[in-house]
């Protein structure tokens, strides 16, 4: 990565983290659109940086540019809507378009297995929670975020150095360390021309069933881990029902009681 | 032009369009005979008014969905009442585009999958998008802020998560036992017969697990007699009571593609897809048009037939209780089906899974187990058992 | 008051393992309905095609619009005396007075307005009238557009007469003793015989 | 064709915002979904460098993964429903006197 494209992503970062700060809800002060623009200007300038690895455009490239361009607006939208409910429905649609990027990396079984499990059991039990739980009105707590400025500039640095040191991928060290690996498929090194460091880049796919592999994976080498996840969610399953079967007062706590007969005047519906 | 329509992405593009505008018909229609079936078993007429036998009613109710006035009431969430009825609309079609209509297509010398899109992990697909089916109630029903609405939306919640489960085991059976998650692969080893005679179709091999299957495709599809979600006489209308004009219409034929959907799948799955035996235009070495054309009103009738049985189902049953729907699902389903599922593995480790009797034979063996719980348990179909009411009693106010 | 010997005691029935199954019992349910539907689909239903095809009523007592009766000399035969409005539970019926044109009675309605839409059609109207003067028909498909539309006038309500008087003539009210205003076919009730005599 | 070093980044950014996210907000429930929102972005990274080393442990680390949110989400809603029904409240500040 040549310094240009390295200061160029940089301040895509920067104009981000202002969009995000902008958008994050705190009180009166939010202002969404602004930072909606600060958001446009770092997608923009982000795909700059991006399309500089491009090597040789084809579809897959412009799925790649609208499925990324839409989980991050999404996940922009999670962190920053001040409606649970929202923040949920976003997320499913990271998921969704994270689910097509896998897609493109040809893991359709982990992107599918994604649907059904984030977005077809998970997010479900998460909206279910939520709606019981929140009203229709914003709470104080959902209108104003907690040091806002501080959390955005520590995740945009980190995501400035995480983003970097990946964009610098050495395929040599990689291939070094793939040695051991048991399922193995071609993968060609092509060097990228334009700043003389090498990427790596895959021109075949996958030849057997990517489901075969997954789970001759999972059932060979990492059985053992299967069996723990396993393990995990019975006991996750043990705790949860432990959890939430019994409701236990709390010592010389009384819940406020709800104002009775005022709902729909002080108390919106749920 | 030709070359590439009849490559396999034209061919895709075109089945797309084919099957996204002839399932609208294919579904407005499907609430005509709802109906007239409806009329018939309670002795009455049915729609006979528009068109000769009510033949244009779907039209008119178009028509009418179309011209009403579109309320959206003040006191909702505007932009999740707008979106469910879509996303309920959307996420019954986008199903369809894995289910293979009419087998392949030797054109020009290469054959081509009748099928949108032939996925490696089709079956998956379908799974995830039944998944996915469940938002346009949650969302209605909590975007309409109305208490009714809300019950539905929870109760639909609850029983899809439920009801995943047996669905889930019932297509890892399957998936076990014909060894691919393609769906294409699935149809072609049940176009074999036993003895020359008999379709080696998965409802012989395993009818309890299609027996089960069908059951969760009920419950999945919203449908009666697992509707609760809709219960009128509770809930007035369910999540959809504050829905109108085009967005009610949209539920509406949101829920029948819904059902067009499941019947499909299950026909692909137990039926053999497009296969019927003993006409040749429905084996999978015919590949000419009419054999594709054949292949797909085979499977076209086969989708019938199922959407015939829900409707049948539907105006027999009365509604289960809430209660009776969960332990149908955790204490009936769910134990069935993964007793089911340990004896197909069983079986596949002996290479027995393909084999009549054996299969059959566990199928009856989970059965007889179940008649036998069945038959000891000493709880009544009323939901009242001794000590039902204590749950609750002595807990803080929530 | 709930007596002890009215108290019904009620258990649920038992159940076979066959009913707790569901499925048998679904099934003979299944068979029933899909009889019932092969015999619709043979046209045995039980539906009346309502414009064309009627059902049978009965003329002489079916509640449907209001008439206000003409006597003998087409002269409406109300003579106002409020006994309907008054009875009317619906409060529906107003009528306002005026000295009658003619020699046989004191008072005729100027206006006799009825409410179809809040009438019940309970027929109290119908039984508290003296000289038979406001009649239910058999005529119920009464349709309008507007809520003002419903609210038929005195001129209406004896159109409704004149347009039902074939399908039911007013009976023959022995009080007042006007003839020739039309028997009620097939029935030989002492009314008839008795409004004959005077004649 | 796309080199792999854009997927490392798209992932990158998601997992600094749920950083963002799991930092700021004070509802319980999206600071929940913005640890997911961070698991997102790691199963897009694992399975990218997996597809650079042409193997698919990536993909079965996802699926691991996929494992560990479904537990996560359990006991973790199952805590939110506990702790909204003591506290009437999804702040989580409701509970800071937690602390020490």
């Amino acid at each position: 990565m040549t310094p240009e494209t390295a200061y160029l992503l940089y301040f895509a970062f920067a104009l981000g983290g202002a969009g995000v700060y902008f958008m994050l809800p705190r009180g009166e002060a939010t202002k969404p659109a602004v930072g909606a623009l600060f958001g446009l200007g770092s997608l923009i300038a982000l795909s700059l940086v991006l399309s500089t690895r491009i090597i040789t455009p084809d579809h897959t490239t412009y799925y790649f540019y609208l499925f990324s361009t839409i989980a991050i607006a999404a996940a922009v939208r999670v962190i920053t809507h001040p409606k649970p409910v929202y923040s949920a429905l976003y997320f499913i649609l990271v998921v969704i378009s994270v689910s097509a990027l896998l897609v493109l990396l040809e893991a359709e079984f982990l992107a599918v297995a994604a649907i059904i499990v984030y977005a077809g059991a998970i997010m479900v039990t998460y909206l279910f929670v939520i709606m019981l739980a929140q009203q229709t009105s914003t709470p104080h707590y959902d209108s104003r975020s907690r040091e806002p400025l501080l959390a955005v500039m520590a995740g945009f640095v980190l995501m400035a150095a995480i983003a970097t040191r990946s964009a610098d991928i050495a395929p040599s060290r990689v291939v070094a360390s793939d040695a051991r690996s048991q399922v193995t498929s071609p993968v060609v090194l092509v060097s990228d021309g334009a700043t003389d460091e090498p990427t790596g880049t895959i021109n075949e796919p996958l030849t057997r069933g990517n489901t075969l592999l997954v789970g001759a994976s999972v059932m060979t080498r990492y059985v053992v881990v299967l069996e723990i996840s396993g393990v995990l969610l019975l006991v996750s399953m043990v705790g949860a029902i432990a959890m939430s079967r019994k409701r236990v007062p709390m010592e010389g706590y009384r819940p406020a009681a709800p104002p009775l007969g005022q709902i729909g005047k002080e108390v919106e519906p749920y | 032009m030709w070359e590439f329509l009849t490559s396999q992405m034209g061919v895709s593009i075109m089945l797309a369009a084919v099957v996204f505008g002839v399932m609208q018909g294919v579904v407005a229609y499907s609430i005509y005979f709802e109906r007239k079936i409806a009329a018939w078993i309670q002795d009455r007429c049915g729609p006979n008014r528009v068109g000769p036998f009510g033949l244009l009613q779907p039209i008119a109710d178009g028509v009418k969905f179309i011209f009403k006035e579109d309320v959206i009431p003040g006191h909702v969430d505007k932009v999740l009442f707008v979106l469910a009825p879509t996303m309920m609309f959307i996420i019954a079609f986008i199903g369809l585009a894995a289910i293979p209509w009419g087998g392949q297509w030797l054109v020009d010398g290469k054959l081509v999958n009748i099928q949108v899109s032939n996925p490696d992990i089709g079956l998956l697909y379908l799974l995830g998008v039944g998944g996915m089916g469940v938002y346009g109630v949650v969302l209605g029903g909590w975007a309409s802020n109305n208490k009714y609405s809300f019950y539905g939306a929870i109760r639909a919640t609850a029983q899809m998560l439920s009801y995943e489960i047996p669905m889930g085991l019932c297509i890892v059976i399957v998936v076990l036992t014909m060894g691919s998650l393609r769906l294409e692969e699935i149809i072609l080893p049940q176009t074999a017969y036993w003895s020359g005679a008999i379709p080696k179709w998965n409802i012989f091999l395993h009818p309890l697990v299609f027996l089960i299957l069908f059951i969760t495709m009920l419950a999945e599809a919203n449908r009666a007699p697992f509707d609760l979600a809709e219960a009128e006489q509770e809930l007035v209308g369910g999540f959809h009571t504050e829905y109108s004009a085009l967005k009610f219409g949209m539920f509406f034929l949101g829920e029948y593609a819904h059902m067009i959907t499941a019947s499909a799948f299950i026909s692909v799955m137990f039926l053999g897809g497009w296969h019927l035996p003993w006409l040749p235009w429905a084996q999978p070495e015919a590949t000419s048009f009419a054999a594709v054309i054949v292949k797909m009103l085979v499977l076209g009738g086969k989708i019938a037939g199922f959407l015939f049985l829900m409707m049948w189902i539907r105006w027999t049953l009365p509604r289960f209780r809430f209660d009776q729907l969960m332990r149908l699902a955790w204490l009936g389903l769910i134990p069935m089906t993964l007793g089911l599922f340990m004896i197909t593995v069983g079986l596949l480790y002996f290479g027995l899974h393909r084999s009549w009797a054996w299969t059959c034979g566990g199928d009856t063996v989970v059965l007889v187990l179940t008649l036998m719980y069945v038959a000891v348990s000493r709880r009544e179909v009323s939901g009242r058992t001794p000590g039902m009411n204590v749950i609750g009693v002595g807990t803080a106010a929530g | 008051m709930i007596h002890d010997e009215d108290i019904l005691e009620l258990s649920e029935p038992s159940l076979s393992p066959a009913e707790k199954l569901f499925i048998p019992q679904i099934l003979g349910g299944m068979v029933t309905t899909i009889a019932h539907m092969g015999k619709s689909m043979v046209g045995q239903n039980l539906t009346v095609q309502y414009p064309e095809q009627k059902r049978d009523i009965r003329l002489e007592n079916y509640r449907g619009v209001h008439r206000l009766n003409r006597d003998e000399k087409d002269r409406v035969a109300c003579v106002a005396c409020f006994m309907c409005s008054t009875a009317c539970p619906a409060n529906c019926i107003h009528i306002e007075a005026g000295e009658s044109p003619w020699e046989d009675r004191e008072k005729y309605p100027v206006k006799f307005d009825i409410d179809e839409l809040r009438c019940i059609f309970c027929g109290m109207c119908e039984e508290a009238c003296p000289v038979d003067a406001i009649e239910l028909t058999p005529h119920y498909d009464l349709v309008g557009r507007s809520r003002e539309e419903m609210i038929l006038d005195k001129e209406e309500l004896l159109a409704v007469y004149d347009a039902t008087r074939e399908l039911k003539p007013r009976k023959n009210p022995h009080v007042t003793g006007y003839i020739g205003t039309g028997n009620r076919p097939g029935v030989t009730s002492d009314a008839n015989n008795i409004d004959k005599e005077p004649s | 064709m796309n080199s792999l070093a854009e997927y490392s980044v798209i992932s990158a950014i998601l997992f600094a915002l749920g950083l963002v996210g799991f930092l700021t907000r004070r509802n319980l429930i999206v600071i929940f979904l913005s640890t997911e929102l961070m698991f997102q972005g790691i199963v897009l990274n694992v399975v990218t460098y997996a597809r650079l080393h042409g193997n698919t442990d990536g993909q079965a680390f996802g699926l691991f993964m996929l494992v560990i949110a479904a537990v996560e989400a359990g006991l973790a809603l199952g805590m939110i429903v506990l702790l909204y029904r003591r506290r009437g409240t999804l702040d989580a500040e409701a509970w800071s006197f937690m602390h020490g």
